[in-house]
């Protein structure tokens, strides 16, 4: 095995980075305030597609990681990392992880070009919502063999049956990439259009309802090839990587968010004569809580320096950032409940989105005990 | 007079005809028992279960399982707490009704006024409360007085009628909508330093100027109310206890409390419930998943040696004191326990509904653990009690201390 | 699987034990105090041998399991447990759990009468102490076979031979009973005297020096069978049980002592013009204390109410002491150290003296995690 | 001016030369590295390598490889604080002597000496203490102020000639037998607040009255002294700072610790000698063991990039101040971290010795990784700051505020 980080070039927070953070942060507070979230969360389809419409017209972030020949910003994770992060502190209700991020990281890995040329234009325009089935039992454990079939009809053309459950945005994306298994051995990425015949989708009840599932129904639905076939594993890797290192973007928003909702209330709410936050025992909890996320902020500069590297280290990367912000992000969403009190508990409060946002994006990619065994995995352990 | 034992095998006879045991995993109605911690109810279920908690209640009464350690004056069948233990004990083999309200009317409320309240009120209350006849919530918690309790701010004005006006705001009032009466604190002066200035009432909930709403908690569903108080007008008959006497009827209560908390084993969500799960998940050889059923296994056991520790002390004489602070403590730390071990067995479906049955349900109780973290006394509220009260360290300088309640800083 | 602790019978705190456990801490006060503790550990073997005939001969609680046909008090483990929380509270260096609980349960259980009119004697009047050989890696997965191998002589005597490390008094004992293998599939416990011919004894470096540890090599070196020949695990059990179960008893007392002192301590123990005591932080640490330690005593009141009843149960209830006891004294020892802050670091301060026995007596019978398993497995899980 | 480049490439090619790179597990000797926090050493031997990290740095010195950043006031070479980062960086990769006193001596006494001393002080002092001729310890902490450091009672009255008469006791001074100047820190009034009636001396450890006597810490070595004051006489020219004064000297070389700590990755039990424990033992496949190796090797490579992005905040101006506390704190947990975990590698044969090699010898990571939760500001110390520094938390009232040192309570 070999260790790593050994020469680590961190991304330094360049002007152009800090104004594209605050113009999303800017449209985030106007157009997705707290109360919007709940409204749309509380709503139908948990989609905010006006917020959508800004976010891919006005300031084209939906473009961030699209190469300019494809008509996106041609930009990397560094900048792909402040819009995460202002989305999961927001939790506004948009598929950027899921399309913006999963979908491109798989549509480029797979080195597709004319899938690319398909699918990546309406992405960055945002008129093309492209969901990514990665979880069934494949996130706990790796992933052998996907319950959907693939067959090659007489037309030549792919057909997949099978039951795909935990498909985020299912219900509302134009498109869906999953893996099906093509033989025995072998696998590959399809893409199923949203009106395909023989495709039903049914919205999951889900707890965290700013982040709609669906399970799809597929018999005999005509799908596309993206990319080859090849081994599970290999063809899973760069885009799990790429799906847990873009939730720990947000899971550190989130919490560091939280931290700061926290801090203030605890500065100004008075208990026995005094604010909550000058007794000891909050301080010290507070205090852990901010450590915690100074940690998950190096394991997210990490996963973020390590996206475009070597495979190995970009999984020991991302599973790092998976343990480490799945578990400061639940810690920050408990710790945010508890001191806030009776007043947190309430459904009126703010609090308890996130702490869905943290329960369910704490496994939704596979839980931290996943992510630990994944880790030693890399370093051949 | 019958011994204890002969009033447990009655008991057993008695509950033998009448209830099914308490399965493992299956409710009275045949269904899996709810592993939710917040039971979402409509209101009409909910008066049935209150009514059929209170029919079960007076059932036992008149057949002496239930009043045994209550006094003839107030129609109790004047035996011992043992007599009384004894029958709770039997009882939670049994598959009973059960309304969160009416420990608080029949052990909390009740018991309080037979010793606080003046004559009259004894006589009119007490028996009628001890057999649910009437139903009492509890008006404590603001807004602004959680933790702080005795910080409270609702307002008692002395009328010059010798009655009262009372306005204000209470919050967290479990059971409100359902009851007749609600034991409310007030504050009734503001001069004197703050556990000075508290006065009890009890206060009929059909008073014009009171207005119970529902509040919804982040479960989804609506367990508590916000009991809004406006210029509510109360004769003195009502107080209860001294003026600026409030305090004392309300660490009374909470006295009771501590004695009577940790025989609630209804609430949602069991060893039994988590093994089950884990084996059908097929996840009991998982390694993460292991030691996480050892320790939930392990608080399964010594819940149980908690109880008959502490019974046995109470036998011996030592009524339990602050150490119901560590008893809440390690019931919350259970309950936590069981969250984290279904959260790891079961991934995605904890947060996504598959439609596989006993799956996602569990979020429910997930949810709601975290509440009882906050209610009854939060987490940091019983450490101080056990650091200062049971320990006996010393109380560091504190900033409302010695000083009128109206001087304490609030911002 | 079954759950148990449906009726618990838990042993009432009588008069008697109340006295016994007085008369057991006013010796120990008087002749084990701290210093005499350090004295001792410091020093050659580790007996504190005035202390031991003191116990032995003038109280006569190194009786107390030995039936009363054997020259015992004939008591039970409502007993046991007083005298061993008293010497867990002070240290004391003498070796009561091994010779008095130990090894008298497995001669009891061995149920060779021959063998308990020898030993037992010598026992109880404190002349002979008899190490019992528990550790190898027996205790990190069941052991499945011991080191150690048992020939049959042609004079039909038994022979051992092979090393056997991590005996608890091993060089003071004056006997030794150990586990060797009589064939591929069963062993026997065997009692080695200390001056047989073929035995060596080193004394091992040791962290826990109140508890000396010895290695022995036997080389041809003639043994008694105590009991018949079985299977290994089935010898084992109820012997493991009782020294889990023994451990956790003085861990009980040993965390009692640690928070008492500590609470002491941090009352009267000034900085920034308050006790340290009155610092919530601190308060709630202790507190957190506390609680681990009545869930500690929970889990001795069981262990010692099962010690008599059936082998699951028993095994249950020493696993489940041997997680919560091992778990709360190290947390005791930890926090002690801790809050006592500098003075709490040096060799002077007894704190060190109480951590070591809570690292050594953490891993000595099997770490938490082995006992976790083997928790389970008594469940059938 | 040479490029920091320049420098780092240059700094390469000396080291190269003269000292072995740092290999994975083996030190210098040859032999593995110790896992040990405090290492048990001889007088002698510690004389020796003392010594030895003296002429190392004068010799780097004299190479225009350290002193830098200083001015050539101080006999330094004048270039930026980047180009001796450059130097320290490539030094990490190689195994060089090392001594704890030397960082205190050049890292935290000379630069704050330079900041506060009198013109003659610096002429005198700076220079040699920067390149380590002259050699000084702290003399801080006490045995009544530990965390409270300022509450510290050691007098120091002023004589009518001027002068001072020094009585008290300090504690945990490291290497104090072995230098020639302890940096003091002494109460010379007590009727104003605490922090004000502190003042500073650099005092002469040869002077009549100053008995060092080596402190035995628990895990069994003495690497720190008791230093005992009986009415020590010292001229005025040896105060550091005003009278009174002595606070904000203290809180300036408290600032360049936090500055300079976080570099030293010296102290034993690092993740490549848990791996090749773990590996040796064969339980890199037990269940219980793995997530204690994926924990510990993510604080190895997450503490790497908490250094490259502390760097990079000071290459962008932005001083490390209070997030020091985060460091040091996050460094504890990783040797806790890694005390654990080889407890659960090695079971029976961490606390006793079977002759295995590289087994047991990790008792003495164990008990010493202890030490630093306490050394150095104590967890709570740094928790405390983090809170109200870092997050601007409010402070609670105190006991000791706003009142002459000497009527704050001691018991």
């Amino acid at each position: 095995m070999s260790t790593t980080a050994g020469a680590l070039l961190l991304t330094e927070p360049t002007d152009e980075l800090r104004s594209m953070a605050e113009a999303v942060r800017s449209v985030l507070a106007a157009e997705s305030p707290i109360e919007r979230v709940a409204a749309v969360a509380d709503g139908l389809d948990g989609l905010d597609a006006p917020l959508w419409r800004t976010l891919a017209q006005d300031l084209g972030v939906t473009g961030v990681l699209v190469p300019e020949a494809h008509g996106g910003l041609g930009l990397g994770w560094a900048e792909a990392r402040v819009v995460l992060e202002a989305l999961g502190s927001s939790l506004a209700c948009v598929p950027f992880a899921p399309s913006c991020v999963v979908a491109v990281t798989l549509v480029l890995a797979a080195g597709d070009e004319g899938a690319a040329g398909d699918i990546l234009p309406g992405i960055v325009d945002g008129s093309t919502v492209v969901a990514v089935a990665l979880g069934d039992d494949s996130v706990l454990a790796p992933v052998s063999r996907s319950a959907v079939a693939a067959e090659l009809g007489v037309d030549g053309a792919w057909v997949l049956t099978g039951d795909q459950p935990f498909v985020p945005y299912g219900t509302v994306a134009d498109a869906i990439l999953l893996l099906a298994r093509t033989s025995d051995d072998e696998h590959g990425w399809f893409l199923v259009a949203s009106d395909a015949r023989g495709l039903s989708r049914s919205a999951m009840s889900v707890v965290d309802t700013t982040r709609p599932q669906a399970l799809l129904r597929l018999e005999s639905t005509p799908a596309r090839l993206v990319g080859a076939v090849g081994r599970c594993d290999d063809l899973l890797a760069p885009v799990l990587d790429a799906a847990v290192a873009a939730a720990a973007c947000e899971q550190l928003g989130a919490s560091r968010h939280l931290l700061d909702l926290t801090v203030a209330y605890a500065s100004t709410r008075f208990q026995f004569g005094q604010p909550i936050g000058s007794f000891q025992a909050l301080q010290h909890r507070l205090a852990d809580l901010a450590i915690s996320i100074d940690t998950a902020a190096s394991a997210v500069e990490y996963a973020v320096s390590a996206a475009p590297a070597d495979p190995r280290q970009r999984a020991e990367a991302a599973s790092i950032s998976g343990v480490v912000c799945s578990e400061t992000f639940y810690l920050a969403a408990l710790e945010t409940i508890q001191i806030h009190g009776g007043i947190g508990f309430t459904w009126e409060h703010q609090a308890h989105r996130y702490y869905r946002r943290a329960l369910a994006s704490r496994v939704a990619l596979g839980s931290p005990a996943f992510h630990r065994e994944r880790l030693l995995q890399s370093l051949a352990l | 007079m019958e011994t204890v034992e002969e009033t447990a095998h009655r008991a057993r006879a008695w509950f033998d005809d009448r209830v099914p045991k308490r399965l493992d995993t299956e409710s009275r109605s045949g269904k899996p028992w709810s592993v939710a911690i917040f039971t979402d109810t409509s209101h009409d279920d909910e008066v049935r279960l209150l009514d059929e908690a209170r029919a079960w209640l007076q059932a036992k009464w008149d057949n002496r399982l239930a009043g045994l350690d209550w006094s003839e004056e107030f129609g109790g069948h004047g035996l011992t707490r043992a007599h009384a233990d004894a029958v709770s004990a039997v009882e939670a083999e049994y598959d009973v009704p059960h309304h969160d309200l009416l420990p608080i009317t029949t052990r909390l409320v009740a018991p309080m006024l037979r010793l606080l309240g003046t004559d009259e009120q004894r006589a009119t209350f007490v028996g009628p409360l001890a057999r649910s006849e009437l139903v009492c919530a509890q008006l404590f918690s603001e807004p602004a007085a959680g933790s702080d309790l005795a910080g409270l701010t609702t307002r008692a004005t002395r009328l010059d009628d010798g009655g009262w006006s009372i306005s204000g705001q209470k919050v967290w009032s479990s059971g409100a909508q359902f009851a007749g009466y609600g034991l409310l604190l007030a504050r009734s002066d503001v001069d004197v330093v703050k556990h000075a200035g508290i006065t009890a009432f009890l206060l009929p909930l059909e008073t014009p100027g009171v207005d119970v709403r529902p509040l919804r908690q982040m479960t989804g569903g609506s367990c508590f109310n916000e009991v809004f108080l406006d210029d509510v007008r109360l004769s003195d008959e009502y107080r209860v206890g001294e003026v600026g006497g409030g305090w004392k009827v309300a660490t009374t209560m909470l006295g009771f409390e501590r004695d009577a908390s940790g025989d609630d084993t209804t609430l949602g969500g069991s060893w039994i419930q988590v093994l089950a799960l884990a084996e059908a998940m097929g996840r009991t050889g998982d390694p993460s998943v292991r030691p996480m059923l050892a320790d939930a296994y392990t608080r399964h056991v010594l819940a149980k040696v908690d109880v008959a520790r502490d019974l046995s002390a109470r036998l011996r004489g030592t009524p339990r004191g602050p150490e119901g602070s560590m008893r809440k403590l390690q019931w919350v730390e259970g309950m936590v326990q069981i969250s984290e071990t279904v959260a790891q067995i079961l991934g995605p479906r904890l947060v996504a509904d598959t439609g596989e049955p006993e799956t996602y349900l569990w979020h429910e109780h997930v949810l709601g653990a975290l509440g009882y973290r906050i209610a009854g006394g939060s987490n940091e509220i019983q450490r101080g009690i056990i650091a200062e009260r049971i320990l006996g360290l010393p109380s560091g300088p504190r900033a409302d201390r010695g000083i009128p309640f109206k001087d304490i800083p609030t911002a």
